[in-house]
């Protein structure tokens, strides 16, 4: 087969269809100009299918088989076999943007539902159905915080110690709305809170603050922090995760504005950064919202029905004035997170929460009973993730943990970070036991 | 056929204080959300799945927007476990998938004709801010701050969103006479000021824009640089090269060239091509072979990189079923894609009664409903058991049913696409009305519920 | 709504003799067959899919089958490609798959509260089957020649089926006035021509057996062997067990009781249980643990075989789903299981209008329509949107409506259930008779498709 | 949870059905005297979903990386991707068989197509909607034969090269039926015709050929064979396979009244020997035929529809005078050849059938340069597989293959076989040069 495999047409009805047209071949119906047209090769050779799928799955064996115990951002939980087959339905995978609500009913009622549940998990009005990730998400956030500022300023502050990567991306949307960011202090891991204070004004548009912090532990000081906010006029947008939402305290009773951050940690598989970035806000930026809104409404029967809303906001009607040029998201991430949180129930999901807070103790713990290491570094109660303060250099003791089988973060000079979900706690004893023959 | 919301069908609240080990002040009191049992959610979402349209249940001719068949094999490509790899994996540890990423910036360099190739946009429109982001950098590189970018009317709003959240003011060029650029106002538009121009190319009424070279040397001798917004690059694909044609920096929409599962909605990815001239701008981390007899791949941060516009990589899952996808279709795959999306594109228009004021078009074309409501027209097609066209937009085809049928469909489908078209456009005014009947929900009254809008069961009080 | 045919959406011709290397002699001459494109494929598919009833759209509460919810991860542990192998590989190359199945024995063996366990049959029926050649390779060996099978009237067809396949003579035993197995009768037909009593317990209409010590008695005092078929398993698990009850060979339905798909007819498997004595018959190959230091597991044939009743070892992809099915339940989820099944039932029993002539019945009951036609009545169950019970069998139950929830259903959803069976009850025969109307297809004529059998696409002249 | 995960019963609707019921708890409504009630345990541990894929993966992993060069009847051929995400859709996998037709047409059409294929494959007018596996296929065929039987015999004959697990399922079917299963010799790989001649006779009721054979060759003698059936009286059962049939000599044309075999050489990959038998037949069969039929029909609006039909040949309806016991068919497996024949369509099939004469062919002629072996044993045409002579005893050069990563068939004591599609042929130069250092 010299032509695409997935072109349906029979030589005869192409030649039917050239006819029809009043060509003689396909190559009459393109009007490029000599001087720019292509002439040559990609030098791209056809596979089968059957081929691709062996070299594909040679390629990635080269992958080292590593135990991850990995977060910074991008979590590993279990993803029920559910989840895979329901989303996988060509029906939602195969399926395009809902423009047209009367034959798109269910995958807007479930982008509804996703919606809902993050307005349960945040305890904000609204929700939208999905930015890219975290760092995008954060980011949009400080964008909205220009759009309604009540302050004169345009400085965004975040925490010093934050995922690099959300940091640049926050920087880049900073940057065209002339925002700048600027860090406040953390003490031992949380918020310094009077430092947070001092540094707040009428130049803040807005305060970010993440619960877990990076380094996974638990923040102390939410309600003072939205406090603060709350009396400088800044935004105060909260960072967290779907899992961690689950117990922690309730965004909207510390005043959170808004909340961002990770809705992938379920319904994905570690899969290279891949993410799902949440977008919750209160009420009143509604109209403001970045990304794509699904509302209830009713149809000419009066049945209710789902819809694609408030689009003014969006690039597509409203150009250089829209609250963001996303327009494709992560709706099918969206999707498969629902399903997993449906699967799971508040019960499941509190459970899962609460794995992450007693496993990452209790491998802190057994880490810090070796010589050589100490572990958390931070006195603060952790979610998932912790800080291991080390004797030798951590980059040397990381190398040595990866010939055993194991990745860890290198976060400092003698900082490494250990991150355990219910797809590694199976082995941490491991874990342990390597450390001690590396430290 | 109505499904209940999830939590109509049954709700619990945790006490989560009770349960939490973590000290009551840093928990939330409870928690309430559905409970359902996984044969409940498996009927739920089956049921939900069946309400949908999809490229697998027919036709789905938006214009611009590229609905063509995804492979069913790139899903399983995708599966591999070994593929489930965390972001922070040490280069050594993960080199198939660097290899692999690697592969397909090499890929997509060649078929773009660009030097360099990002692959860390997780979208076209975050293609485009990448894009965006690389012209500025280089605008300031050479110390020249240049404040506006030009971009034709027809284009995607995304490239005007685009433009204004990387700082740039939006220069807007009305399309000329024949739908394409107009090439004198364009001269009289450019100048110092002009950073970029964005073009889609062929435009978004599927027509190629024969001034291409013209249009290139006006921008560049102006200093400013050429933008390629990738969305038709299907229409190409072995005929045309952006690199070729004086293009400095494009994006390429995966899942419209190269058959990427949209998801309804996303995720997608945009990788982001320039020449070699740019390559220091792009963003970190970067992929490149090391020849030095350790490891095959590395990361790096390129020397001048404008950061990152993603948390981490992109969308891993995307960016190898796109690699699939090239592989199994190759050069002559390719080529014959582009060839049968323009000929199917070709056929469809003759098939169809209303009239097409723009041409000769390639992938798409701007049909108009003329003195019908495009959007009601639209609604009649759904009676037909079709997906309808785009409608009213670009704004340059008055009711435009902006229409793109792809190389996925066989001449019977099209025959069938075009009969609906056909039956909805020749109906009164009151079956356009009342139509869509035999939809799951029928006419939605969209106005309303933007003006009353309830965005989650709490809302509707199902809490 | 209606879907092509794919011989419809055509066809092709390939001149086989013209393109195979073999001598024109060896070879047909022709080949004509459809040929869509595979995305022509994967709609037609996907098309059928929706036209068709499944667990996964709502309850099918089909009496002696058993349609509960089938987990979709044992899907996905039954995919590992490390289990694609090929059934004529050494031993010591597959310890996995032996090892796997081994453990599948043991699980059998001990729900079943037999000795020994083979997995070959590759459903209920074969597994019938093969404990019936099980008994007459039992019965010959001991130089003992019987001639006949007893068999409650209200079995399975299979049953009977099966004992005339093995060439024994059937002796029908008529049901009791309650019910259940009239234990003088049975004594007045057991006798020394008895090669077995095959008996389901709790019966077809859900009731169990409470004689069956005396019925094994007499059974076993006459020479005789005890056959039990596994299709009601579901109602006892962790509350009886064949074994201990006296039976001897016992066959299992995996897809009724261990959650195995059925697959729009099958593949199921039907693993055969045997007491110790009865061991040395089972079918060749048997898999058995080894000590010996060298490899863990080895297949071999027991010194009786009645040898082969598959070519090979029977449904791999079934055995291994039960095996995960099994193991993700364990003890206490199986007894729940039998729990919830048996609840259901009674609960469901007492929301609908219907008279049930027998009980205490468990999973499943024998409704009777009374002066309703029960298919009738079937019919206006599907216009109120479920999948109608079991009907017109068995024969003890005038107008049987044989109904099983099985323990997947929510309370919420027997409620509905019982709602559109008092519904179509309740509908006057002229509405009965016209239904369904909001299905696929219209009232199917069956007699009409059978007395003019078009069997074929070529049948109806769509070749 | 220590209930059924899978039942949806929350405590609170556990309580209500009880008292609906009108009893204390479940264990009230069993009815299971005392002295053959169940208390003990069986002994399995509930593992988490998780657990269990993890558990069969390890085990499954133990399997050794063997390239199989193997066949006799179970052939692995590549799946496209397809036929798996098509089959897998729930409202296939997830049904029953189809008593309620107005709302299975789906799965009753893609029956429906199935049989059409193989009317078209085999020549024959009518086939079942499956058996279990070609050796049921070829029992079910013997049992027809009894029941149709126009000579006073008893015998069935079938070839003396005949897969051993064939003849024993043959067996068993014959013994109930007071037939008898006896052989007829083979010349060089292929039927002797003359000596078959001379076996038939009035005492047989069914001749019984391959083509390709167990060893793979092509059968020249077709027609004689179907003429020795007719002349006799006796049914011409001829056993293929789906692949072999797309270009091999149609069966009907060469007076085949029954044909059997191997159906999930299409759909299926290796999988420990789970088949499709295939089972088609002349008309003048149509009510004897065993298993399930579909046929084409109307609904109350005159459109056509589908139904199960002729269901008085089977067990539920005529018990004990039945045509087959069999109920549970492999209904699912069918589809997944049926979507698979679709995928390739006339020319994919044909090429594929193609490649396995060729590669046969090809790689035998390998083999034979070698110096220790000769292949192919018979000088006939092969399908996909051929048998090998060692001068050593066959059974240490498969070891020795085995520890090279290969696995071939010991068919005798100084016999190999081989078989090769597809899915191995890449590797084939790997197996002659494993061939050439173990010979």
């Amino acid at each position: 087969m010299s032509g695409s495999p997935y072109a349906p047409h029979t030589p005869a009805e192409t030649a039917a269809m050239l006819d029809a047209v009043g060509v003689d071949d396909e190559e009459e119906l393109f009007d490029i100009p000599e001087e720019v047209a292509f002439d040559g090769e990609f030098g791209i050779e056809p596979r089968t299918e059957r081929e691709i799928r062996a070299e594909c799955a040679r390629l990635l064996a080269r992958n080292d088989d590593l135990t991850e115990f990995l977060g910074r951002g991008h979590y590993g939980h279990y993803v029920p076999s559910v989840v895979d087959h329901l989303a996988d339905r060509a029906e939602f995978i195969t399926s395009y943007t809902q423009y047209q609500p009367e034959i798109t009913q269910g995958f807007l009622q479930a982008l509804f539902e996703y919606q809902s549940m993050l307005v349960e998990l945040t305890g904000l009005s609204i929700a939208n159905c999905s930015m890219y990730d975290a760092a995008t998400a954060l980011a949009e956030s400080a964008t909205l915080a220009d759009r309604v500022r009540s302050t004169t300023g345009d400085v965004v502050l975040v925490p010093e110690q934050l995922r690099e990567g959300k940091r640049e991306v926050l920087t880049n949307y900073c940057d065209g709305a002339d925002l700048t960011v600027e860090t406040y202090p953390m003490d031992d891991g949380i918020v310094d809170v009077d430092a947070l204070a001092e540094r707040a004004g009428e130049d803040v548009v807005m305060i970010y603050a993440e619960n877990p912090t990076v380094r996974g532990c638990i923040e102390e000081h939410l309600t003072a922090i939205g406090e603060v906010a709350d009396e400088t006029d800044a935004l105060f947008t909260l960072g967290s995760d779907v899992v961690a939402l689950s117990v922690l305290q309730e965004p909207a009773s510390v005043g959170a504005d808004v909340v961002v951050g990770e809705a992938g940690a379920l319904g994905m598989p570690p899969a290279y950064g891949m993410g799902l970035g949440l977008f919750a806000c209160a009420e009143e930026f509604l109209r403001q919202v970045p990304g794509r809104l699904v509302g209830a409404g009713e149809d000419a029967e009066g049945t209710r029905a789902y819809t694609l809303t408030l689009q003014t906001r969006e690039q597509h009607i409203r150009k250089e004035r829209a609250t963001s040029n996303i327009c494709t998201n992560q709706a099918w991430v969206a999707l498969r997170a629902a399903i997993h949180a449906a699967t799971l129930g508040p019960d499941g999901l509190v459970d899962l929460a609460n794995d992450c807070v007693r496993e990452a103790e209790t491998i802190a713990a057994a880490i810090d009973d070796l010589s050589g290491a100490s572990a958390p570094v931070h006195d603060r109660h952790h979610f998932r993730e912790f800080a291991v303060r080390t004797d030798q250099p951590a980059a040397a003791i990381a190398g040595d943990l990866e010939r055993k089988g194991f990745a860890v973060h290198v976060i400092g000079e003698h900082l490494l970070q250990v991150c355990v979900t219910e797809l590694n706690a199976g082995e941490a004893d491991a874990l342990v036991e390597a450390f001690s023959e590396v430290l | 056929r109505h499904e209940p919301l999830l939590s109509e069908k049954g709700q619990k609240t945790v006490d989560v204080e009770e349960a939490s080990p973590l000290p009551d002040a840093l928990t939330r009191d409870e928690l309430t959300l559905p409970n359902p049992s996984e044969p409940e959610v498996a009927r739920h979402y089956t049921r939900l799945s069946q309400m949908n349209w999809a490229i697998d249940s027919g036709p789905y001719p938006l214009g611009s927007c590229t609905m063509k068949y995804n492979p069913k094999f790139i899903e399983d490509v995708a599966a591999d476990p070994n593929g489930a790899v965390h972001p922070d994996r040490s280069d050594r540890s993960v080199q198939g998938t660097l290899e692999l990423l690697a592969g397909l910036q090499e890929y997509l360099a060649a078929i773009g004709g660009m030097d360099a190739v990002t692959l860390q946009p997780p979208a076209g429109a975050a293609g485009e801010f990448t894009g965006i982001l690389i012209a500025k950098a280089y605008h300031e590189k050479q110390g020249n701050d240049r404040s506006e970018v030009v971009i034709p009317a027809s284009a995607h709003g995304t490239n005007f969103a685009t433009a204004a959240m990387a700082g740039y003011d939006v220069v807007e060029l009305p399309s000329g006479e024949d739908g394409r650029v107009d090439v004198e106002a364009l001269d009289a538009a450019v100048g110092e000021d002009t950073a970029a121009l964005m073009l889609t190319n062929p435009n978004t009424v599927g027509l190629f824009e024969r001034d291409i070279a013209e249009i290139a040397d006006i921008v560049h001798d102006a200093g400013g640089l050429l933008y390629y917004d990738g969305a038709n690059l299907n229409a190409l694909l072995g005929r045309g090269r952006p690199g070729d044609m004086g293009f400095d920096v494009m994006h390429y929409n995966v899942h419209k060239t190269f058959a990427t599962p949209h998801g309804g909605g996303g995720p997608g990815a945009g990788p982001v091509g320039v020449v070699e001239e740019l390559a220091e701008f792009l963003p970190t981390p970067h992929i490149r072979e090391v020849n030095d007899g350790k490891i095959g791949y590395e990361t790096y941060e390129p020397e001048h990189s404008i950061g990152k516009v993603h948390g981490f990589a992109g969308n891993w899952l995307v960016l190898i079923k796109t690699y699939a996808y090239i592989a199994r279709l190759g050069d002559a795959g390719l080529s014959d894609a582009a060839a049968k999306a323009v000929l199917n594109a070709n056929y469809l228009a003759e098939q169809i009664d209303l009239e097409i004021p723009h041409g000769p078009f390639h992938h798409e074309f701007g049909a108009t409903a003329g003195d019908r409501d495009a959007a009601d027209v639209a609604k009649g097609m759904l009676e037909y058991g079709v997906h309808p066209p785009t409608t009213k937009w670009p704004e340059m085809v008055p009711e435009a049913m902006l229409t793109e049928p792809t190389e996925a469909e066989s001449q019977a489908s099209l025959d069938h696409l075009a009969s609906a078209f056909n039956r909805a456009y020749a109906d009164d005014d009151e079956a356009l009305a009342a139509a869509p009947t035999r939809t799951t929900a029928r006419r939605i009254d969209q106005a309303d519920a933007a003006r009353n809008p309830r965005l989650s069961w709490q809302a509707l009080g199902e809490r």
